[in-house]
């Protein structure tokens, strides 16, 4: 670890133009060759640099909004591989599929090079002076409320100098949208709690009730997650923890858990008040309103609304009373319906009357820094921005992050409001289809080269700025950091106030060594606060505490309905996010395309999840391609039959079908995102993700599946290859 | 009922009709070399692609990583059995039918297992390291796996194959002598006077010549059943459930002899028609052969059956679930017509009246052969499909054209090895006829009229 | 090495393994998986491509059977004709079991494939020519094959992608088997420093790829001879004997609460991952 | 004095028989038995027990051949094994015996081969020059006797051959 201190940045420079030298002798560099470069060689090198010796830089994942520590192995300046840091908390060294492909980013053939101004249909590369001034003139050019600002969910130093950029605009129009986020729990949870983001204590919960919160897939901060899992199963006393979901479709968590109920999508919340009805009956003590609210219901009527068998909710119940503390979490329940909202004020209900607040729902940390706390993104951010723009009121529009030509659904007609904006600006790491409708392409440093702080979300104890930092020398030189863009935007808004920070670095460098007191470095010198932060890519923040409200109360409470059918449309589209590709800004990272999905094996395709007897009913078998049709659109793919998903439910999954991006996604599977009908949680306003109705029919075609699975399908032909046993014949206590 | 040979031919006759096999052959000749020609084109071509683009264009994969090279490898060594069941063990019983046919079936034999060589360097991976399987001597003291049963593949193969060679060739100087003493000129003089190292028929020479002849035979034979043996242990050898059996090796050598039976009575039919050899190719051999051909068929489906039966009845479930796969599972019309082609058509052979009737013949000895490719095939392909890893099974893997390509090609080279060898050399024993003739003449008390009209 | 070295020195290079009274001297490496830990998250497997160059082969070649994944996530369901899968799937990380008595080792022609001195089953890409008899004989297929020249082809490691190479691990050219090492190079220089320090490498201080990102640690590795190390302590407790191909919880009835077994270990392979099984609750 | 070379032809192998036999009962001067070669298109054991008994020693080469085949493969692959040790195959001894015995069996035959065959040219005089006097009708039909005597066994062994009616009779052409 770097502990001494040296410029960084000049060492960089060496080792980055040595390690060029190195990697790319022979392999045509060039500006090298031409003499346009200089290459320093070994000959005077660090003492930290052995050739052939990798050297470790912490920094911080930027692959998903989790904001998990890596540590980049570096050897003869390239940087080689991601590992987790061991000092952050999030992952504690460890690492998900989605991280590690963090350098297939970096090393991605199809990053965008240098700045492209459209010209016709093609884009014209041009320097970065011409295009921050071309920037300048336009957003000179309009009146600050007709600028927009469209990012995914941002926190740190770029978002503070984002906020100072759009106040130096004088326009208040930041739009933080995600296309996958848990923004509707988070407004339960608020409404409940007080609290948006709860801690969550999976590792003390003794069992834990999981409506459709993909936990150790995609869901928030599975790395987090996964570590407390495996304390959760496998508790230091020996007690096992039991872990039910309660899913329409079977999530990568579903197939982890001891008894996967499959129930009617929607159906949730009324299992939620139904199980609060069986604990209050068996004799667990719950508010007088709360149980006057749920009195009706019974578990006749909850099994015959949700398709949970009576059995099942009764050792549910059971259990829960029994074994406390417990933990329940809303997932795709709640994100899922136009009811999402109730279903997950149901269930957070069910948490409070178990007890839990508290125990196994903790409060977070506040954080110290507003202006670098957390913005996440939502999904009603695009359609505010969308309705803006149809209404013309958008005349230049900046978007960073976020790919909503892609995520939108095809009702929102996104594609073509935004060619109402005459000005777009788009930083981008790859042409995709956001950039590709853009007038200004600025392409952005990967994020093992760029500078950033990072702030998550979700951490689980006290508070943490991570820090990104360059893992090597710029690839390209035509790329710039977001930090430093906005620098520059702001340095021709107002030079007097950033006009002495030579780049990004140096605002930040200088940002947090000011505040050294505030961040934990009160008794060291600058350099040495300096380089231990980067060293060990966190820093510690005392965090403000916060209160979180247990009161279980029915307030609030609005009993869900059961689903209305409908006979043209008779199944549900669960929408999947899958653990690697997520919303598909990932995509074209070849290893996530390969790496099987863990339920069905299939590789560099979309598919349509459908139960067997679902499948048997229109006469489909695996690997015929069905069109999936619904109000707003329709798709073709693949069929993979299996028993992980409701009979009344088909699920394909998100991320696939790039139009454009790069040579992995493009044309690999079909964008699901394109099919959602436009209803929206009755709270919120939250586009309800699982609210599409589909009708499927068979478009003739069959092919045989890629996927890892053999013909033996998941039967291990009675070969003892996989084993299970019942988890009483064991003491995991006498384990080692 | 075709004749058999004269016992009063002249023997100036048989130099005559023999010789003539090395000049003007019919135009059918021609015509088979052309096509051989043509099908080595094809192996060629396929085989440079598969060189240059690398193994997966044969598409194979990582559950089957063998294919159809290996079961043409088998395919290719079996045949090369009967050759020597003709020559050396009929030989020793001193069964003289074989006398006009043998030398043909020991060339079929050298050429098979030259064919069959070549599939060991088509399959490699790295074809041009293929020389470390060789034990040399190197400075860094990396010898061979001497336990592999591909280093002893390499060892017997190489065995057999110079051994068969030397067979073929020590039995063929006094013909080569008859060679250099009936043509006068060009390089075929040369070729044969440089090959007949001077044989003068003296009595010195014959008598070597008989002990040399009968020792090698000797040799030939436990070394033909070893070969095959250890071919199937490759197979035995390994822990595959379907290879896995101890009934292999002789299951292998059945087949061997069954396989190579069927392809002499092929190559009977053509050579006789292609170089005129009625006279000594004839029925009565013809009939010989067949139900020889006919005893070792039903051996191979004794054995076939001990296969599947002790399968069955085995303790082993992975073995049986396989076997049940490849009876049922998408191969299950190979397997059948596998035991169609090897063991039903054969009982044809029973019936007189298909013994000698040469187009039927032709016809079903080269569906016979069908029978025992498929069987080498049904040996490799559904095992891999169907192992002990569930997980990996892949039932839906067919060889490339790349692959079908250079099995077909294999045929070519052979053919053109063969056909070749039949024009350039004597592919009828002129002198072994003569003895047979001499012996049964004397049988007959009855002494050739040596002045033969010509 | 001489003829002399090798006479006086005959007793050690004698080594024979599985057996109780030769066992491992220096290094023994195994390895352990919790499958009741493994989520099937699929991290190990990126973790494997990232650490040890495996090609991505694309869409048409994974479909012929072409890819490269060292360690790969199986997934097992209940077939037993539930309507549902309510009791989730089986995961089960497989990757090459580095067997004591390997299947492989015996039948390669030219030696390619063989117990190293620390128990490894090792795997000598030079070597190699390509017979494909180790896969054809091993019971868990877990070995691939170089279908292609992946460094050549098309959009496998496209510039500037191929600088992401491990440069401590081979490229491996067509023609060449290859399978998962145990992250040798990685044991390599934890052994070479733990060599300069004068003592054996501790427990922890070498981790696998695989082991080192799985996010549950559910993979545990380390010597097996180390008394102190973790991976030994779990064989121990399990009762799972490395030099046997039936252990006590075959054995004995009241023996089942172990759970630690060894797959396919009726082949006498003697596998050097031990798993332990997969825990579901009862009460629900 | 020179000895002279001749050569009798004959249609009929009973006559070149009885002419033998003749030749070695008529005890011809400056005439040894032994400098009688036969020539003939296809074997004869039973004109070469006329000849008397001449052993064949090629079985000897046979037996060394082989023994030195196999003896060689074992002890080269046993001892290539055994400085092969850091490849040890996991579950098998360096040098495991089984295996070993394959290759030694091939070898066993494989040097039998060779050495045999070698014996065979060494024992049959092989590859030679063809002596002047061959006729290719020996390679066809005809027996041939070539018989190496003085000057003066020559009329004599005329009137035995013409006796038994040789075709032909060469005569190796005078110095």
């Amino acid at each position: 670890m770097i502990e001494n201190s040296f410029n960084r940045r000049d060492f960089l420079k060496v080792l980055g133009w040595g390690g060029a030298t190195v990697a790319l002798s022979g392999c045509g560099n060039t500006s090298v060759e031409d003499g346009k470069e200089f290459v320093t060689s070994y000959v005077q090198t660090a003492d930290y640099i052995i050739p052939s010796i990798g050297t470790y830089f912490n920094s911080t994942c930027a692959q998903c909004d989790a904001g998990c520590g890596i540590m980049g192995r570096v050897r003869e300046g390239r940087v080689l591989k991601l590992e987790g840091n061991p000092k952050s908390s999030i992952n504690n060294g460890k690492m998900c599929g989605l991280g590690q492909a963090g350098v297939q980013a970096h090393y991605n053939p199809d990053r965008i090079r240098e700045p492209l101004l459209r010209n016709g249909d093609k884009g014209e590369a041009i320097t970065w002076e011409k295009a921050l001034g071309l920037i300048n003139e336009k957003v000179g050019g309009v009146k600050a409320e007709n600028v927009a600002f469209l990012t995914g969910g941002v926190s740190g130093h770029v978002k503070a100098l984002l906020k100072n950029y759009l106040d130096a605009l004088g326009s208040g129009h930041h739009y933080v949208y995600e296309a996958v986020a848990p923004s509707i729990m988070r407004a339960a949870n608020k409404k409940a709690y007080g609290i948006e983001m709860p801690r969550l204590r999976l590792d003390k919960a003794k069992v834990i009730v999981s409506f459709g919160a993909d936990f150790l897939g995609a869901w928030i901060s599975p790395v987090h997650f996964s570590q407390q899992y495996a304390r959760f199963r496998k508790a230091d006393n020996g007690e096992r923890g039991v872990l039910v979901q309660v899913e329409s479709k079977m999530t990568l968590t579903g197939a982890n858990a001891d008894r996967w109920l499959a129930i009617r999508p929607g159906t949730e919340g009324i299992l939620a008040l139904g199980l609060i009805n069986s604990l209050a009956a068996a004799g667990l003590s719950v508010p007088g309103d709360v149980a006057a609210a749920v009195k009706d219901y019974t578990a006749d009527r909850v099994s015959k609304d949700t398709g949970v068998s009576n059995e099942h909710i009764g050792k549910l119940a059971a259990l829960l009373k029994e074994r406390s503390p417990s933990l329940i979490i809303a997932g795709s329940a709640a994100e899922g319906y136009a009811h999402g909202s109730q279903n997950a004020t149901a269930i957070a209900l069910l948490n409070q009357v178990l007890g839990n607040v508290g125990k196994t729902v903790e409060a977070p940390s506040g954080v110290p820094f507003p202006q670098m706390a957390p913005t996440p993104g939502n999904r009603f951010a695009l359609q505010a921005l969308n309705d803006n723009m149809a209404q013309d009121k958008v005349k230049v529009l900046f978007s960073y992050g976020a790919n909503p030509v892609f995520t939108a659904p095809a009702s929102m007609k996104l594609k073509e409001n935004l060619k109402k904006v005459p000005f777009k600006v788009v930083f981008a790491h790859y042409m995709d289809e956001t950039a590709v409708e853009a007038d200004l392409v600025l392409p952005l440093d990967s994020a093992l080269e760029d500078w950033a702080t990072a702030m998550p979300e979700y951490i689980a104890e006290g508070a943490q700025l991570s820090i990104q930092q360059p893992l090597m020398e710029k690839l390209y030189p035509g790329t710039l950091g977001m930090g430093d863009i906005l620098l520059a935007l702001l340095k021709q808004r107002r030079p007097d106030e950033y006009k002495g920070y030579e780049d990004f670095y140096s605002y930040l460098r200088s940002a947090m060594v000011s505040n050294k007191g505030a961040l934990g470095g009160a008794n060291e010198d600058d350099d040495t606060f300096w380089d231990t932060a980067l060293s060990r890519g966190v820093v510690k923040l005392v965090g403000t505490p916060v209160n979180i409200s247990s009161n279980a109360s029915a307030k609030g409470l609005v009993v869900p309905a059961p689903f209305v059918e409908d006979s043209a449309y008779p199944l549900h589209l669960i929408p999947a996010v899958s653990a690697s590709l997520r919303d598909g800004r990932n995509a074209n990272e070849p290893w996530l395309q390969e790496s099987p999905d863990p339920l069905t094996t299939i590789v560099w395709d979309s598919w349509v999840e459908m139960h067997p007897k679902t499948a048997a009913k229109l006469g489909i078998v695996e690997g015929d391609i069905v069109e999936v049709a619904s109000k707003s659109g329709a798709i073709k793919a693949q069929v993979y039959v299996f028993t992980g998903i409701h009979p009344d439910v088909i699920s394909v999954p998100l991320g696939y079908g790039h139009e454009a991006m790069g040579r992995y996604a493009k044309g690999i599977g079909v964008n699901a995102f394109k099919i959602l009908d436009p209803v929206f949680d009755k709270e919120t306003g939250e586009l309800a993700m699982h609210e599409t109705r589909v009708k499927v029919t068979k478009a003739g075609q069959r092919v045989i599946i890629v996927k890892d699975e053999g013909p033996a399908g998941g039967n291990q032909m009675g070969r003892k290859i996989a084993v299970r046993m019942s988890s009483s014949k064991v003491n995991l206590s006498e384990e080692v | 009922m075709g004749k058999d040979i004269r016992e009063d031919i002249a023997w100036a006759q048989i130099n005559k009709d023999v010789l003539k096999s090395l000049e003007s052959p019919r135009r059918m000749y021609w015509v088979i070399l052309f096509i051989a020609i043509a099908m080595i084109g094809v192996a060629v071509g396929s085989e440079i692609y598969q060189y240059t683009t690398g193994m997966g264009v044969s598409n194979k994969n990582n559950s089957h990583v063998w294919g159809l090279y290996i079961a043409t490898f088998i395919f290719w060594i079996g045949m090369s059995h009967s050759g020597t069941l003709l020559s050396a063990i009929l030989h020793l019983m001193h069964a003289d039918w074989r006398k006009p046919i043998y030398r043909f079936a020991e060339a079929m034999t050298t050429f098979s297992l030259m064919t069959a060589g070549l599939f060991v360097l088509v399959h490699l991976g790295r074809l041009w390291q293929v020389y470390y399987v060789m034990p040399y001597p190197n400075e860094r003291w990396v010898w061979p796996n001497f336990q592999s049963p591909l280093v002893w593949d390499m060892f017997a193969i190489a065995t057999y194959l110079s051994s068969s060679v030397l067979f073929l060739y020590v039995g063929m100087i006094p013909d080569l002598a008859i060679c250099r003493d009936n043509i006068h000129a060009g390089w075929r003089k040369k070729l044969y006077t440089v090959m007949s190292l001077g044989w003068e028929g003296t009595d010195r020479q014959w008598r070597n010549f008989r002990i040399t002849y009968l020792t090698i035979a000797c040799f030939l034979i436990p070394l033909a059943v070893s070969v095959h043996s250890i071919v199937a242990s490759d197979f035995a050898m390994s822990n595959m459930p379907g290879w896995h059996v101890t009934s292999f090796p002789p299951y292998f050598v059945a087949g061997a002899l069954y396989s190579g039976c069927a392809a002499i009575i092929t190559l009977f039919i053509i050579l006789r028609y292609v170089f005129r050899f009625e006279e000594y190719m004839t029925l009565p051999i013809m009939k010989k052969l067949v139900r020889l051909t006919f005893a070792i068929a039903m051996v191979w489906t004794y054995l076939n059956l001990i296969e599947f039966a002790s399968v069955w009845y085995g303790h082993d479930q992975t073995a049986k679930d396989q076997l049940i796969f490849k009876a049922t599972g998408p191969y299950a019309p190979f397997f059948w017509a596998m035991i169609f082609f090897g063991s039903i058509l054969p009982l044809m052979l029973a019936f007189k009246r298909f013994q000698t009737h040469l187009p039927i013949l032709f016809v079903v000895s080269i569906l016979l052969n069908v029978g025992m490719w498929l069987e080498r095939w049904m040996i490799i392909a559904p095992s891999f499909a169907h192992g002990h890893y569930p997980w990996t099974w892949d039932h839906d893997q067919w060889p490339s054209l790349v692959q079908w390509g250079i099995v077909f090609g294999s045929f070519g080279w052979f053919t053109l090895l063969f056909m070749v060898f039949c024009k350039v050399f004597p592919s009828v024993s002129m002198y072994e006829v003569k003895e047979m003739v001499y012996h049964r003449s004397l049988a007959l008390k009855h002494k050739p009229a040596v002045k033969g009209e010509y | 090495m001489s003829i002399t070295n090798l006479l006086e020195n005959w007793s050690d290079f004698r080594q024979q393994h599985p057996s109780d009274d030769r066992p491992h001297r220096e290094y023994k490496w195994a390895m352990s998986i919790d499958l009741d830990s493994c989520t099937g998250c699929n991290a190990c497997s990126v973790a494997c491509y990232a650490e040890n160059n495996l090609p991505v082969v694309g869409k048409e070649k994974f479909a012929h059977g072409h890819s490269h994944h060292w360690i790969r996530i199986e997934r097992y369901w209940d077939n037993d004709g539930r309507e549902f899968a309510d009791q989730g799937a089986q995961f089960l990380p497989m990757l090459c079991q580095h067997c004591e008595s390997a299947p492989c080792e015996t039948v390669c022609p030219v030696g390619a494939t063989n117990h190293t001195a620390d128990g490894l089953n090792s795997q000598v890409y030079n070597r190699c020519v390509g017979s494909r008899y180790c896969n054809a004989n091993c019971p868990y297929k877990v070995r691939y094959f170089n279908w292609y020249n992946y460094p050549t082809i098309d959009n496998v490691w496209p510039e500037p992608m191929n600088q992401q190479l491990n440069p401590d691990v081979t490229v491996r050219s067509k023609g060449v088997m290859e399978k998962c090492t145990f992250c040798v190079q990685r044991l390599t220089v934890a052994k070479s420093d733990a060599r300069t320090k004068g003592r054996s490498v501790l427990d922890g201080e070498v981790q696998t790829a695989c082991q080192q990102v799985c996010p549950t640690g559910a993979i545990s590795f380390g010597n097996l001879v180390d008394p102190e190390a973790k991976v030994g302590k779990q064989w121990m407790k399990q009762q799972v004997d490395l030099n046997k191909d039936k252990q006590a919880k075959d054995a004995a009835e009241e023996a089942v609460k172990l759970r630690g077994y060894r797959i396919l270990e009726e082949l006498r392979t003697y596998p050097s991952v031990m798993y332990l099984e997969q825990l579901r609750e009862s009460a629900i | 004095m020179s000895k002279r070379h001749l050569l009798a032809l004959f249609n009929d192998f009973d006559e070149a028989v009885a002419a033998i036999a003749e030749l070695r009962g008529s005890n011809i001067k400056g005439f040894d038995m032994d400098d009688m070669i036969l020539k003939s298109p296809i074997e004869h054991p039973e004109v070469e027990k006329v000849l008397g008994d001449k052993p064949v020693h090629v079985q000897w080469f046979t037996l060394i051949g082989a023994c030195m085949g196999g003896l060689l493969a074992f002890f080269l692959v046993a001892s290539a094994q055994a400085n092969f040790f850091s490849q040890i195959k996991g579950g098998k001894p360096i040098v495991p015996l089984p295996p070993d015995f394959v290759l030694t069996y091939e070898m066993f035959i494989l040097g039998g081969v060779f050495i045999t065959i070698l014996g065979f040219l060494i024992c049959a005089g092989l590859p030679a020059k063809r002596s002047s006097l061959y006729s290719t009708k020996v390679s066809e039909d005809q027996i041939g006797i070539l018989v190496k005597g003085d000057e003066s066994a020559l009329a004599a062994f005329k009137t035995i051959f013409i006796k038994h009616k040789a075709l032909e009779i060469q005569e190796e052409a005078g110095k």
